[in-house]
């Protein structure tokens, strides 16, 4: 038997993480949370979750800002929306969870080779680049990058998107590709970051 | 009337008086305190038991006295403790308000509010509101500007008597009742 | 009636069948789009996991390209650039320190966006500024003792409920019931396909999409009427993984459109069911409805 | 402005502990008030309501000659009336004092201790200003009508009106439906005790039908009150039950002899789960014990209607029921409506709740699958005398012989409508308690395995944690999470034909799905839908979430801000049976107080016309609601009937010739105040 220490110590907190997630824009009210867990029972993936939403919530109320980050849960979210609807605290936990995953791809603590975050990434590098999304690039880049392997597995589906003429290897893009970039560098000015 | 002078102090802060009817705004105030919300530290309240008490003079006499803004706060239509005093009241407010734009005294300085009891939430936002609008105005300083008009009326005076001297005496012109110095006593 | 269109990349790539199906039916129905020059990706869910700022500006930028249109009105058919682009709008009129962060943005290329745009969802368009009653009578080829599944997924009512009830949606079942579809009735119709975690983490995505199809075979259905195209793919393209890992559930699903196309009697090249990788037989139509005649 | 000679003042700034202290220098206000014109004597002190505080005032007028006194502290709604009453000891008129918020409307309120400060400055000078034009007043008193109103035949208006009706006084209740009683009425048991609701309502129920003291008019509603404390005049519609009551022995003999050989129509007191036939009583312990005749769907009704909407009488029944009446001639369709004017000096309102609709929250399937159920409709299904004779059967769903079946499985879930920002944020302190009365008791009805869905368990109450652990001694699962959702999908061979319930199981921190054959959704409380127009009825304040405001949350429980008129019950917020009989005792004895002094004092804040200014222009005249003021033709004058005057002020605000005085809120006191607060601070620059 592996026995496993699974105390908290103030150490452990990050303090001020919490109040830094709430003072972001429809992050607010997470404030209000009861813990009452209506987020985990509507929540399709919430059985996949390491933490669920609702422990995701206290976890980030409470400071924990290294265990919310290197969770699973985050990248879990579908974006359905079905908690945000339903929470009787008003609480836009989508939301919360899109700041969540925002925060972990800046600060690089995702694991390596997880297909979402680098999904999230080349999606985002696409449409700096392109201006629009070229869904079989995308999806290959991304098999590329972490699963190498499976991306021989899934080939059978490729042969019969191919079929059915859904698929195209030819990159979309739009003309003013500059616009893009400046909008982007705009933006980042205005929030003070540089670009990655 | 441009009152945003450059000569505003730095630590101006707009002064604002508060008209409150007993039943409903005043109640709500003590709710707001009983809450500890917090509000801008500008408004000065003084309790009436109706809104409908409020004399449009209470309010000119505010504003010539140096107030920055007032406040009349009464209960929702139809909630009036004396059944419609708040409409009485309205229909003064907006007789009031077209006078006051005639004296070219901004819109957001003189303010009607319906507050009822259970609205100490409403207090501390209008008060908030009240108080930054009434800052980006800045003071109204009326005072100080019927001194100027006086000075300026004054210097007239002076300035026709000094023709009137020159002219030689007629009989036709009364002397003026009294002084015009007296007139803003 | 005039609609500026943003078809979005999914229409474009493997959902084209949405747009070919729609577009026509549109058309057939009086309806003119006037697609938006040189729209550029919504950002998607994707984004906002990125930059929410950066996600609002790239939306906003199409809202912006709209607004040049003069048309005030947009159609946006994929579910995730119906949400997006509405997100951005209640976002940029909710905080207006990020409205004024992307209004310079916008600037610095000359664009401008006021927000005044209504972003609409064909559903929308059909049930309300349409009508059911027109729509009936452009059927021909009513589908009499077709069962539909009517699937919403989340995006569309989610979390901004706009023209339809956010727990029953019930514009989509009428909008088929004026085709003479019979509607299966199922508490599944909002549930989450799965969205793109099909792809990345395919134990949990795929069962999500399994047991849609699972149900809604289930409850009689003959094929799954859906408005998104990540919600098509998901339902369609899988089929042998989802046999693998639990059982085969060979369940068709078409978008609402190809139904209509279908009930309207518009040729194969426009109801193109062939894009299907389960491929939809509709039962043996009866003589068309409208082509008695003395 | 003329200033009376001979001023005294003195003045005195309260810390009220650290409640005004922290915010404002105390000391430096008193000090600065020290040195205004007038003033004699300027005090800060810690608690100036407490005795000693008093006292120190008293001592002072003795000592010093004061004659005028203002005090800074709290809200004059709570204390004003103390300070006056010290005045008043130490031998001078009580309206020669005046009182300055700082403390709710300051020190409660900022965060800046110097701008804080200052603002007391201001008031306090304001204050200052204006208690030098105080007039010696002398306060009014007018008789009570001992008769009281009580509206609402819950178990609040019943204990109410029993209470005084017991102290010697006229009652008149007047309930809505066509029985007293209530929601308690419908209950089956009571927690934590479980005594049968009916057992120990019913004799109340019966003794408010016969007590000599109490007229009760059910079926009725009251439609317009006037006047004010003391004396209130009533108008109450009697809805037109088509029986004279007085004639009705409540036989039934015509329910029994319907044309209608089987009861047909929506049984609303059993929650729709019975029916009843087009004549009815409402359930056997009704009281009054007398039938009533549903118009809309009674033979003897046509169903299109009068213009006026009173329904038209046909001719198409065999009236059996009339034959059945015989010599008693009770039934009577011509009858109308009938509206009675009554006076009373005191109300109670005591017009209850409604329970929440569950369909508002749509994810728990309410309206949907038969099988989900609000707790009121269990605790019709429980009760003996309840549409299923106390059987917990199922709506849906039959055993292999075609009989209804009994669940083996249930799940209550709690909070639905409570705590909830999208329908109402509030705990309605009632369900927690009721949905495990529902456990025991559907666990006593039918064996099953039931599970309670909480948030939070909330047993503040005498015996309820007690009770609590009963439950949990009986084997009821208690599961901490709020429900996602109430679905009829099986994912397993045990979920094929039941409700399933998805929840996180927070205390465990596991997703759950848990399948059931019965649903309880335990319903919060909601104000009643027509309580907007209740509340102007009678005048009184509700707060932001709906529910009717007391005058003050903590010293003035029953009381409204209209003298007079009183609360109980769950019309002022929700609350269990012992707090709600509690409360309907504390209302009555507020109103037997009042009555039994005789009298009220009235405020002298009364207007009276300057007879020699009066221009006689009449422009008064429509303004006052009350009609006090009246016009001398002779002279050509108006005048006002103080008796009348209730102390608005609107006529005095609307003079053209500023003839109209009110007391203590004179023109020149208005005036003094305005100025008080704006001096101090920069003053205006003078002419060069």
């Amino acid at each position: 038997m592996e026995i496993k220490r699974t105390i908290k110590y103030e150490a452990d907190r990050v303090p001020g993480f919490g109040r830094e997630i709430m003072s972001v824009p429809g992050c607010e009210a997470l404030e209000h949370c009861i813990q009452c867990g209506t987020c985990s029972g509507v929540c399709p993936l919430s059985i996949y979750m390491d933490y669920t939403p609702r422990q995701v919530m206290e976890l980030v109320r409470s400071d924990f800002k290294n265990e919310v980050l290197q969770s699973h849960t985050i990248w879990l979210c579908a974006s359905c929306y079905a908690c945000t609807v339903e929470c009787p605290r008003q609480i836009r936990i989508t939301d919360i969870m899109y700041e969540l995953k925002q925060r972990a791809i800046k600060e690089r603590v995702y694991p390596r080779r997880f297909p979402i975050p680098v999904l999230a990434e080349e999606f985002t590098r696409m449409v700096h680049d392109h201006g629009r999304i070229s869904e079989t690039r995308l999806v290959s880049r991304m098999y590329l990058r972490t699963r190498p392997l499976a991306a021989v597995g899934m080939a059978g589906l490729g042969l019969q998107l191919l079929k059915s003429g859904r698929f195209s290897w030819k990159q979309d893009r739009i003309k003013q590709r500059e616009q893009i970039a400046r909008i982007m560098e705009a933006v980042d000015r205005e929030n003070g970051k540089t670009e990655a | 009337m441009n009152t945003a002078s450059a000569s505003v102090p730095r630590d101006w802060s707009p002064r604002i008086v508060a008209f409150f009817c007993n039943w409903c705004t005043y109640t709500a105030a003590d709710l707001a305190g009983v809450s500890r919300l917090k509000y801008a530290p500008n408004v000065r309240i003084i309790r009436l038991m109706c809104s409908g008490r409020v004399d449009p003079q209470f309010v000119l006499d505010a504003l010539s006295r140096g107030a920055d803004g007032v406040l009349i706060g009464g209960c929702h239509p139809g909630d009036c403790h004396y059944v419609e005093g708040n409409y009485k009241m309205l229909r003064r407010y907006q007789l009031l308000k077209r006078m006051l734009a005639d004296l070219g005294i901004e819109e957001p300085r003189v303010r009607l509010e319906w507050i009822s009891a259970a609205e100490g939430e409403k207090v501390q936002r209008v008060i908030n509101e009240m108080t930054e609008q009434i800052k980006a105005l800045g003071p109204l300083a009326l005072p100080q500007k019927f001194a100027e008009w006086d000075r300026e009326v004054i210097a007239l005076a002076r300035e026709l008597r000094a023709r009137d001297a020159a002219a030689g005496p007629c009989p036709d012109r009364a002397a003026p009742a009294q002084p015009v110095e007296a007139l803003h006593a | 009636m005039k609609y500026a269109y943003f078809p979005g990349c999914s229409l474009k790539g493997t959902g084209r069948a949405y747009e070919e199906s729609l577009v026509p039916v549109l058309r057939h129905l009086g309806v003119e789009l006037q697609e938006l020059e040189d729209w550029n990706c919504c950002g998607a869910t994707a984004y906002m996991a990125v930059d929410e700022g950066k996600a609002c500006a790239a939306a906003a930028r199409n809202l912006a390209l709209a607004e040049q249109t003069g048309l005030r009105q947009m159609l946006a058919p994929c579910s995730a650039c119906y949400l997006v682009l509405n997100k951005a709008q209640h976002y940029l009129n909710e905080y207006p320190a990020m409205r004024q962060v992307v209004g310079r943005a916008l600037q610095s290329v000359g664009l401008q966006c006021n927000g005044d745009t209504v972003v609409r969802h064909p559903l929308d368009v059909l049930v309300n500024d349409i009508g059911l009653e027109a729509i009936r009578q452009k059927v021909t080829h009513p589908l009499h003792g077709l069962k539909v599944a009517p699937y919403y997924g989340c995006q569309i009512v989610r979390p901004y409920a706009t023209f339809d009830d956010q727990a029953n949606p019930t514009s989509m079942d009428r909008l088929l019931e004026a085709l003479g579809a019979t509607v299966v009735r199922w508490p599944l119709k909002t549930k989450c396909c799965g969205g793109s975690l099909t792809g990345t983490l395919p134990e949990a995505g795929l069962r999500l999409s399994y047991i849609l199809l699972k149900e809604a075979r289930k409850r009689g259905a003959d094929v799954i009427a859906t408005v998104c195209p990540l919600c098509q793919f998901n339902l369609d393209s899988y089929h042998p993984q989802i046999a693998a890992r639990w059982e085969p559930v060979r369940l068709p699903t078409v978008y609402f459109s190809q139904l209509m196309g279908l009930a309207f009697g518009l040729p194969a090249e426009q109801t193109v069911l062939h894009r299907g990788m389960v491929r939809f037989h509709p039962p043996p139509v009866p003589a068309p409805a409208g082509a008695e005649k003395p | 402005m003329n200033r009376p000679n001979d001023i005294r003042i003195g003045f005195y700034v309260c810390h009220c502990g650290h409640n005004i202290a922290a915010m404002v220098d105390c000391p430096a206000v008193a000090q600065y008030v020290g040195t205004l014109p007038g003033v004699v004597l300027s005090r800060d002190y810690k608690y100036m309501c407490s005795d000693p505080g008093q006292e120190l005032i008293r001592q002072d007028i003795r000592e010093f000659g004061l004659n005028r006194v203002v005090v800074a502290s709290c809200s004059p709604l709570l204390h004003e009336q103390t300070f006056r009453s010290a005045v008043e000891a130490a031998g001078l008129n009580p309206f020669y004092f005046h009182m300055v918020n700082i403390r709710e409307h300051n020190s409660w309120v900022h965060t800046d201790r110097i701008r804080a400060t200052e603002k007391a400055r201001a008031l306090a000078r304001a204050a200052i200003e204006r208690v030098v034009h105080h007039k010696p007043l002398e306060i009014v008193k007018v008789p009570i009508h001992p008769d009281v109103l009580v509206v609402g035949g819950g178990i609040a208006g019943i204990h109410a009106a029993l209470t005084l009706a017991n102290a010697g006084k006229k009652v008149y209740l007047v309930e809505r439906e066509p029985s007293i009683g209530g929601h308690m009425a419908k209950f089956d048991k009571t927690f934590p005790t479980l005594d049968c609701a009916a057992c120990i309502l019913t004799p109340k129920m019966s003794e408010v039908g016969s007590h000599p003291n109490i007229t009760l008019w059910s079926y009725s509603e009251v439609v317009k009150v006037d006047g004010f404390v003391g004396n209130y005049t009533v108008q109450v519609k009697r809805k037109a039950r088509y029986i004279h009551e007085d004639l009705c022995t409540g036989c039934q003999d015509c329910i029994a002899h319907c044309v209608y050989k089987e009861p047909k129509f929506e049984d609303l007191f059993n929650e729709g789960l019975g029916k009843r036939k087009p004549v009815y009583i409402p359930f056997p312990q009704a009281t009054p014990q007398v039938v009533l005749i549903d118009p809309e769907v009674c033979l003897n009704f046509k169903r299109n209607k009068n213009p006026d909407g009173t329904p038209i009488v046909s001719d198409k029944c065999k009236k059996t029921c009339v034959e059945a009446c015989g010599e008693k001639r009770a039934i009577d369709f011509t009858q109308k409506d009938e509206i009675r004017e009554i006076k009373v000096g005191t109300i109670l309102v005591c017009t209850g709740f409604k329970t929440f609709d569950a369909r508002r929250v749509p994810a728990y399937g309410y309206g949907i699958y038969p099988n989900v159920y609000t707790a009121l409709e269990v605790e019709r299904l429980v009760n003996a005398s309840g549409p299923t004779g106390g059987e917990v059967l199922l709506r849906e769903g039959k055993n292999p012989d075609g009989t209804p079946r009994k669940p083996r499985s249930i799940g209550i879930i709690h909070c639905v409508g409570s705590r909830d920002k999208k329908t109402n944020l509030w705990c309605s302190r009632v369900c927690c308690m009721y949905s495990m009365k529902l456990a025991h008791l559907l666990k006593e009805h039918t064996g099953a395995e039931i599970y309670n869905f909480y948030i939070d368990i909330r047993t503040p109450g005498k015996g309820y944690e007690e009770f609590y652990n009963k439950l949990l001694e009986e084997g009821t699962h208690f599961i901490r999470g709020r429900v996602g959702e109430v679905t009829d999908w099986a994912m397993t061979p045990e979920e094929e034909g039941k409700l399933v319930i998805r929840v996180e199981d927070t205390l465990a921190g596991v997703v759950r799905r848990i399948p059931v054959d019965m649903v309880v959704l335990a319903t919060g409380l909601e104000p009643q839908a027509d309580a907007p127009e209740v509340r102007r009825l009678f005048n009184m304040s509700c707060g932001g979430d709906g529910w009717f405001l007391e005058r003050h949350p903590k010293l003035a429980p029953v009381n409204t801000f209209t003298d007079g008129v009183f609360l109980a019950g769950c019309c002022q917020g929700p609350k269990d049976i012992p707090d709600t009989v509690a409360q309907a005792g504390a209302a009555a004895a507020e109103a037997l107080a009042l009555i039994d002094r005789g009298y009220v004092e009235q405020e002298p804040n009364t207007a009276y016309i300057l007879e020699q200014e009066c221009s006689g222009c009449k422009s008064c005249l429509p303004l006052c609601p009350y009609t006090a003021i009246l016009f001398d033709e002779g002279r050509q004058k108006a005048y006002i009937n103080e008796a009348l005057c209730k102390g608005c002020g609107t006529c005095v605000g609307s003079c053209p010739s500023g003839s109209i005085v009110q007391k203590l809120f004179e023109d020149q006191e208005i005036f003094s105040e305005i100025a008080g607060v704006l001096a101090g601070e920069p003053a205006p620059a003078e002419p060069s």
